[in-house]
């Protein structure tokens, strides 16, 4: 049995169709990334998901359990077992509670007031390699790589089987992002997590995903293990995407494909294949729908695939 | 709880640093501690009649003169801060929580019924406070419990539209999603999480809102909606000095000059609480 | 028509006019320039407590009105300015009263109505008066005919006013007051019975030139009027309800004439601004503690009687009447029939009295409300009032009420003590009429229940001897006072103030009769 | 020396603060020449806001100018007066700022906005607005004349950062200075806005002093680098000596990190440990001792200087001066 | 935007609904007869059924409220118990008096405040500033009741510079009239907008659209005022609206100590008097100001700026 279970999930804000049928799975212990550009619904899925953002079709299962639109006293239990991570690493703390508040809130809210909370908050720093004397301070006393690590002690404070992160590197600098990843990739060996991660930036899931969707307007458009995703990118979007990753060598002229204009709006989703317009390598049967294949573990919804 | 005090000592200091806000803080502290001690510092009971010294111009028995029934203007003066602050406190505060309340459950609840409760905040702004106070005066007598009500029904609106609006801005953040996805239950969210984020705009609207309350007071006594005699109020003091302001003109000082005063100790230490309490501003120090 | 009342110094004011008029000649439109005085426009600017709202007499309701209908419209006799109360010849050229209850008259013959309603005949008196009884009109004015039957109309300008039963207020109440005004039977028939805002024709010495709710009625001469033509050319009446802005407005040269309040009295008596004069005048306001017979805290008449000991009366006039006022021996002011010379009850407190009628009547631990107006005033006199029942251990709370629900206490039952103050017409059978058992729950708030006092109130009114009916009247404020419901206060005192250039015309009371205003020259 | 067009001498800059003097730049030293694009690399809290502000002279009331000189063709900006500068922006140097949705006024349309920036220009409304419209056409925005006529916030990110490159290239200036112009953007954006800043480089000859922590950018726009670490500059030369010959541990610790960098799947990261120091409590010595692995004893009580190790690359270590004067 | 403005003219007629039936409600519930106030001590008991049927006092209240609701539909509010006359015709004979004076309170130190504020922050930690900031918290300080009584004695009594009472007549005196008056309302405003455009123009200054006009070498002046005031004008916009409807309250004050004609006045006299048409309809009037002034507010600001044009 998947650990999460997503599928055609729909979400629309009023005539804004923000997703239109995502549908992947993550397996105990897997990380799976999901990636694209801002606008591609990156955000909503896991906040679907999570019960945070409304989800009108579709289903979400979670060890078995269905939980989209699950009313709060079904979602409460099954949140020891999946935390979520949010983009803002400052903001998303509440700014009045001490750093020992925070870490400690999720047992505050499962009512797990037995615990010695003063142990536990020393025991989470100490996991994330933050010294104790934080525990006393307030969030906005924080730089942003300490945070961020106060964000990751508290998801893991219930042990979850899940982690929902929403670009975990956003907002750090490069020489403190390396030392998150290694975290979150020690402690998901350590504790056998599975991960949701979003990012637009490619090189983190190369070196934490195990699977990688694309998204693009609300939908999947290429899905794969991150190595054939890398290796092999068959959708035009997601060879588009990784070209545009410049890398910090002046020699390494990539060949680069242009992606032209920006995405469309929500409100006026193209016809045909939706990436039509902006597709470098477009053909005139690209004018029909495509739909979902799936090769393997390779899935993907192009008419005109690269090879 | 420690933690939370040493904040409000950091405010204090960061209060008593700015001039106007060491202003301020001297002015409400001299009315605060004559409005607690006014009892010890009085030179007369501000009740006592004597007619025979009725009417006297300011002398060194009388400092602001007597009035028309013989009192000790200064003595009503002290004895009227006390006044002011019973109505101006409870209305200021109860307004606040009323406000608050109404204001995040606005912000953070169903959408109906933020609806409704914007239609009654609304409801209660376009009347005007005058013909509102009237109207209630009416109904149930004046009285220091009448108006402190009165104020505080027509503050609420404004507490709650702030308190609303910061609960607005507050719902759709970071970390109010992050309790969320935790299970945190709503009154946990409220209570927990938004409101240590609110209350402190909302105290600093209430310490502005001070003055306005006492002006409101004096305004209400001036039409002979205020407190019950013979308590005395500034605003009371302002209405008799009004009718005799040019035989006994101090009436009008000694009822003016304090309204005044608290008015620019309560502003400037609501500007300078802002400046110190408001995130934005504290970021650019 | 003489007029030798006021206290002005004519010199004086011969020299401010003067010194006055160098500055009116620079009066600017903006008016940057001295507003002290207004040019001599033969404008008259008076004050009045409020707006003069309706037109018909049928409808006025008080005195407010009462100035403009009585510049506008004429009666058979208008009250005599001056210090005694008296009535002279108005529309009438003659009128006699034949037997108790008929009254002949005869009108002039040059008084024409205006919008060409024609000349007024005795068809017009006899509808003025008849309507105002016809139950069809809803007139609140009703009570002041009395025991009016009709009017006969004996020939085109005469006829016989016909009572019931004879009724001595129709001289000082009756005619040269509201009812007395004379309208245009045709044309308040045109307008469908009813006179609303605007006047359907006037006939007096003024025409109402126009309105300005709350700010000015202005009356202007009326150039067909034949009768002694008034001073001044434009009469500007302003509704100003406080007297502080009329004496703030009259010190600003804006006011001629104003009535103002007793505190003012002293400073005015020094001098009044811009060379004025102040003119005192008695008042037939009568304010009075009542206390509520009906009331489970107040059955007791020991205890009234206590409390009525225990007013101090001097205290009160001092300190809330600025000593401008004399204390008042009942509801029935002096000058009229049936005023007493003495109260029973000493205006000043005896707290040993008090004392021991308190412990005669055995209650212990007293508390009352007592209810007033919202007015300096009164909250003034109420806090005396609660300083001295104090000191013989009453507690008193004072509830201070804005007129609208103050005015509601007829029916309220639960009313314990109340400083009240009503007004009064020349007439000792209006004052009466209030605390007469049939009141009860209406005007008769201290539910006073006496029949014998009701009796004298019926026969009293009907009675012409004039040293009877002051005795019964007498008698009548004894029995008020005896009930210890009542702890009479003051009759108050009329303090008017006016400018240099005015002569006013007043009644005995001090309000304006404006048709009969002089000008100093 | 001719082709210099600014040159940042010695430049040490302070903020009075309640926690006494904020140390925001100290001693910076570096060139731009005519038609060059150099990149200014550093993280969070380097100083790169302050030397932009310092260049315009748009700085908040506590800045101190402490020491040094910045010479815009030779004129030193520090000492002209207020009317100079005002002449000078938006002319002679222009800048693009770090986030496109706020860099317009929201309450002015953008035709307005572009008009109002050539107020020095004589001439007439239409031919600044046709002007306006060929800089947004060559931005890339498509039907640039409708689109004059609309407000900021009806166009997205992307666009708006566009509108702001036409807009400080519309003067034609010397030197344009682009603040992280690409940070905000997603990648497929930056891309464009890059290529797109490229290409109208390559038109105008403006120089480009270009800001970003983006080592990858930086490597594939500029021509020059300059490294800054907590208000230093800690080295400096050509774009391919920066990237494949550091001279300076932070430098080189830097782009390991990138992951760009790394292409072969990795369990651990490189990192560097630690945080900039306070800058308004210095300690002694080399900033970047407390995060360096390869610190001496020297390091914590001298500051190192910023030597030349060859023609146009410098860096300030006290490994390479070992190697100078050894 | 025609969306926007429906949807608020929608809600500002439920407020006008909502207010109108609360007062209705509360003045019926307070102690007061209009026929016994207007009868005075003379009501027979006859009389008073009479008119208390006249006025349709008898019925039901919700009866009541429904006949009110159903003559307002027809433009009808009744008719004055006191003088007969038509309350349309009473309320708005009362109106322009209030306008006039509400307009030129907001006009004179809603200008002179803005430009207070504006100064004030363009040289913001100045002694200019410091000087304006002290103006301006001690011109909040003053009650408009105060003030206008210490104006009256001191302007109307004493110098005579201006009139004392009244409104005028014709357009130079009625603006005599109105300087004391506005002066007095005013002046707590003028203060009020000042901070309020201070602390809103040091935040939009330090936004960084306004650090692009700088760096494009725009006059300071022409930053100043186009580019930072129109943006920090916008909670003033806000402010005024929802002032206008508070600016009734003062309008009474300075109504009675100039016993001026005025709305403000009409709403006192009337409640005192329990008239109710005259409360009802000046309520409706008076809620109406507010609602339409706040509306307006919200129209301007959505005029002046374009994002709220389209947010909605």
């Amino acid at each position: 049995m998947s650990l999460l279970n997503v599928v055609d999930l729909n979400t629309s804000y009023g005539p804004v169709n923000v997703l239109a049928g995502v549908s992947f799975t993550v397996e105990p212990g897997e990380t799976y990334a999901l990636v694209g550009e801002s606008g591609s619904g990156k955000t909503t899925v896991i906040r679907a998901i999570a019960g945070l953002a409304p989800a009108q079709d579709g289903s979400v299962t979670f060890e078995g359990q269905e939980i989209r639109g699950a009313p709060e006293s079904v979602m409460r239990p099954l949140r020891k077992d999946m935390a979520m991570m949010f983009q803002d690493p400052v903001g998303s703390l509440s700014p009045r509670l001490t750093i020992r508040s925070l870490i400690t809130e999720p047992y505050r809210i499962q009512g797990m007031k037995d615990r010695d909370l003063d142990a536990e908050a020393k025991r989470l720093l100490e996991m994330v390699n933050l010294s104790t004397h934080f525990a006393d301070r307030y969030p906005y006393q924080l730089s942003g790589g300490q945070a961020r690590r106060v964000g990751v002690a508290r998801a893991l404070a219930l042990e979850p089987k899940l982690i929902l992160a929403d670009e975990p590197t956003a907002g750090l600098d490069v020489s403190v992002q390396g030392e998150l990843l290694n975290l979150l990739n020690d402690l998901r060996e350590r504790l056998g997590l599975a991960m949701v991660i979003i990012t637009h930036n490619l090189s983190v899931v190369r070196h934490v995903a195990d699977r990688m969707g694309i998204m693009y307007l609300g939908r999947l458009v290429e899905e794969g293990s991150t190595e054939t995703i890398f290796n092999d990118p068959r959708h035009p979007y997601t060879r588009c995407l990784l070209s545009a990753n410049p890398e910090p060598d002046p020699d390494a002229r990539l060949e680069r494909i242009a992606l032209k204009g920006e995405p469309p709006s929500l409100l006026k989703r193209p016809s045909g294949c939706e990436f039509r317009e902006r597709c470098p390598f477009a053909k005139d049967i690209c004018t029909q729908t495509p739909q979902w294949e799936v090769d393997g573990d390779h899935g993907l919804r192009c008419l005109a695939p690269l090879s | 709880m420690e933690k939370s005090r040493s904040e409000l000592g950091q405010i204090i200091v960061g209060v008593a640093r700015d001039p106007l806000g060491l202003m301020g803080l001297i002015i409400v502290g001299v009315i605060v501690f004559c409005a607690i001690f006014a009892y010890w510092i009085v030179p007369y009971d501000p009740i006592a009649m004597d007619i025979k010294s009725r009417m006297q111009g300011p002398s060194a028995a009388h400092l602001l003169g007597t009035d028309q029934l013989g009192r000790d203007t200064f003595s009503r003066v002290i004895a009227g801060g006390q006044v002011a602050l019973k109505v101006a406190l409870p209305a200021v505060f109860g307004a606040m929580a009323i406000g608050l309340t109404l204001g995040m459950i606005a912000g953070y609840g169903p959408k109906w019924l933020d609806n409704l409760l914007m239609l009654f905040f609304d409801t209660i702004r376009s009347f005007p406070t005058v013909m509102f106070a009237l109207a209630v005066v009416a109904l149930v007598g004046p009285s220091l419990q009448t108006v402190v009500f009165v104020v505080m029904a027509t503050s609420i609106p404004t507490y709650g539209r702030v308190a609303r609006t910061q609960t607005l801005t507050l719902r759709n953040s970071e970390f109010i999603l992050a309790e969320r996805s935790m299970g945190a239950s709503m009154a946990r969210i409220l209570g927990v999480h938004m409101l240590p984020n609110i209350i402190g705009v909302l105290a600093v609207l209430a310490a502005m809102d001070i003055p306005t309350v006492i002006a409101l007071e004096a305004g209400l006594s001036f039409l002979g909606l205020g407190v019950k005699p013979p308590t005395p109020s500034w605003g009371a003091l302002l209405k008799d000095g009004y009718s005799l302001i040019r035989q006994t003109p101090w009436l009008v000082v000694g009822g003016g000059l304090p309204i005044i005063l608290a008015t620019l100790g309560f502003t400037f230490l609501g500007e300078s609480l802002r400046d110190v309490v408001d995130p934005k501003l504290r970021k650019q120090r | 028509m003489k007029i030798e009342w006021t206290k002005a110094n004519v010199g004086r004011r011969k020299f401010l006019k003067g010194a006055t008029a160098l500055g009116a000649a620079t009066t600017l439109p903006m008016g940057w320039a001295d507003r002290a005085f207004a040019a001599d426009d033969g404008v008259l600017r008076v004050r009045a407590y409020g707006d003069a709202q309706n037109m018909d007499p049928a409808h006025s309701v008080g005195v407010v009105e009462e100035e403009v209908h009585a510049s506008i419209y004429n009666k058979l006799i208008q009250y005599k300015p001056g210090e005694e109360w008296g009535w002279q010849l108005d529309a009438a050229t003659m009128i006699e009263q034949v037997d108790p209850t008929h009254i002949k008259f005869a009108l002039r013959d040059d008084i024409g109505f205006t919008n060409g309603f024609g000349a007024m005949t005795a068809e017009d008196v006899k509808f003025s008066m008849e309507r105002i009884v016809d139950d069809a009109t809803d007139s609140p004015n009703k009570p002041d005919l009395g025991p009016f039957s009709h009017v006969d109309v004996t020939g085109e300008r005469e006829g016989t006013i016909v009572l019931n039963k004879p009724f001595a207020p129709i001289w000082s109440i009756a005619l040269p007051y509201i009812t007395g005004n004379i309208v245009s039977k045709a044309a308040v028939e045109a307008a469908g019975g009813r006179i609303g805002a605007d006047p359907v024709a006037e006939s007096g010495p003024y025409l109402r030139d126009s309105w300005s709710p709350k700010e000015k009625t202005v009356l202007k001469r009326n150039p067909d009027w034949n009768g002694d033509a008034p001073t001044w050319d434009t009469v500007e009446i302003y509704p100003i309800d406080d007297e502080n802005t009329a004496e703030i407005a009259f010190e600003a040269g804006e006011l001629d004439v104003t009535r103002v309040s007793l505190g003012s009295v002293e400073r005015y008596r020094a001098g009044v601004p811009n060379g004025g004069s102040l003119v005192e005048k008695p008042s037939l306001y009568y304010v009075w503690m009542g206390m509520n017979v009906e009331h489970p805290k107040l059955q007791n008449q020991k205890l009234r009687q206590a409390i009525q000991h225990a007013v101090d009366v001097p205290s009160i006039l001092e300190a809330a009447y600025f000593g401008a006022a004399e204390p008042a021996t009942g509801i029935i002011a002096p000058g009229l029939a049936g005023h007493r010379p003495s109260s029973l009850v000493p205006p000043a407190a005896n707290f040993e009295k008090a004392a021991q009628l308190l412990a005669e009547s055995g209650e212990t631990n007293v508390t009352l409300t007592l209810d007033t107006l919202n007015k300096t005033t009164f909250t003034t006199t109420a806090q005396i009032i609660q300083a001295t029942l104090a000191q013989i251990g009453i507690t008193v709370e004072v509830n201070v009420l804005e007129s609208g629900a103050f005015w509601a206490s007829g029916d309220n039952e639960n009313l314990q003590l109340v400083l009240n103050r009503y007004s009064m017409t020349p007439d000792p059978y209006y004052a009466t009429s209030w605390f007469t058992p049939e009141q009860i729950g209406k005007w008769n708030w201290e539910r006073f229940n006496s029949p014998e006092f009701n009796e004298i109130h019926e026969t009293a009114a009907a009675e012409t001897d004039i040293a009877k009916r002051a005795e019964m009247y007498q008698r009548a404020q004894n029995l008020m006072e005896e009930s210890g419901a009542y702890r009479f206060i003051t009759h108050e005192a009329t303090p008017v103030i006016h400018s240099a250039r005015v002569i006013p015309a007043l009644r005995p009371d001090g309000l304006s009769l404006l048709r009969y205003f002089g000008k100093a020259t | 020396m001719t082709d210099t067009l600014l040159e940042i001498d010695h430049l040490s800059v302070d903020y009075e603060t309640g926690r006494g003097d904020l140390k925001a730049l100290r001693d910076i030293t570096f060139n731009v020449n005519k038609g060059e694009i150099v990149g200014i690399v550093g993280e969070s809290g380097c100083g790169k806001s302050t030397l932009i502000s310092s260049i315009l002279r748009l700085t908040a009331p506590n800045t101190r100018f402490r020491e040094g000189e910045v010479r815009f063709k030779g004129q030193d900006l520090l000492k002209a007066s207020e009317r100079q500068m005002r002449d000078l922006r938006g002319a002679d140097i222009s800048i693009v700022f770090q986030d496109p949705m706020q860099t317009h006024n929201p309450v002015l349309t953008i035709g307005q906005q572009m008009l109002d920036i050539q107020h020095r220009s004589k001439q007439s409304k239409v031919d600044k607005l046709t002007h306006a419209a060929k800089m947004l056409g060559a931005v890339g925005i498509p039907d640039p004349e409708a689109r004059l006529k609309q407000y900021p916030h009806e166009f997205s990110g992307g666009m708006r950062q566009r509108i702001a490159i036409a807009m400080a290239l519309m003067s034609e200036p010397d030197l344009l200075i682009a603040d992280e112009p690409t940070t905000a953007l997603d990648a497929t954006l930056e891309v464009q806005i890059i290529e797109r800043l490229q290409e109208l480089q390559r038109e105008f000859h403006c120089a480009i002093l270009f800001i970003s922590h983006h080592l990858g950018v930086i490597a594939e726009l500029c021509d020059r680098v300059v490294v800054m670490y907590a208000g230093a500059v800690v080295e400096s030369g050509d774009v391919r000596e920066i990237f494949h010959n550091p001279k300076h541990p932070y430098t080189r610790r830097l782009i390991e990190c990138d992951p760009g960098h790394i292409k072969e799947r990795a369990r651990v990261l490189p990192t560097i440990p630690g945080e900039v120091p306070d800058l308004a409590n210095l300690p002694g010595g080399c900033i970047f001792r407390d995060r360096c692995d390869q610190a001496m004893t020297r390091c914590a009580t001298e500051v190192p200087p910023l030597d030349q190790l060859k023609e146009g690359h410098h860096a300030a270590c006290w490994l390479n001066h070992e190697e100078v004067t050894s | 935007m025609l969306n926007f403005a429906t949807r608020r003219f929608g809600l500002s007629l439920l407020i006008l609904f909502v207010a109108v039936t609360v007062m209705f409600l509360m003045i019926r519930a307070v102690p007061g007869d209009p026929v016994q106030i207007m009868l005075g001590p003379r009501a027979t008991p006859e009389l008073q059924a009479q008119l208390t049927a006249a006025l349709g006092l008898d019925q039901p209240i919700w009866k009541q409220l429904l006949i009110f609701y159903g003559n307002l539909l027809q433009g009808d509010l009744g008719t004055d118990v006191f003088s007969g006359r038509s309350v349309t015709d009473i309320v708005f004979q009362q109106l322009p008096y209030t306008l006039e004076l509400i307009f030129a309170s907001i006009l004179w130190s809603a200008s002179l405040g803005i430009a207070l504020g504006a100064y004030a922050a363009a040289h913001p930690n100045t002694l200019i500033d410091r000087i304006a900031a002290a103006i301006s918290v001690s011109f909040v300080a003053a009650p408009a009741f105060v003030v206008a009584l210490l104006a009256l004695l001191v302007f109307a009594v004493h110098l005579q510079w201006f009139p004392a009472i009244g409104a005028g007549e014709g357009f130079w005196d009625r603006l005599d009239h109105l300087v004391l008056p506005a002066f007095a309302i005013g002046l707590s405003w003028v203060g009020y907008i000042a901070r309020l455009v201070r602390a809103s123009m040091l935040e939009v200054m330090g936004e960084s659209h306004v650090r692009t006009a700088r760096a494009f070498g725009i006059a300071e002046r022409r930053v100043v005022m186009v580019y930072a005031l129109r943006i920090a004008i916008l909670p003033v916009v806000t402010v005024i609206g929802v002032g206008m409807g508070f600016l009734l309250s003062s309008a009474v004050f300075a109504e009675i100590v100039f016993a001026r004609p005025g709305l403000g006045k009409l709403v006192i006299d009337s409640i005192t008097t329990r008239n109710y048409p005259i409360v009802m309809g000046s309520v409706l009037i008076s809620t109406a100001l507010f609602v339409v002034s706040t509306a307006l507010a919200d129209l301007i600001n959505a005029l002046l700026d374009p994002r709220a044009r389209t947010a909605h």
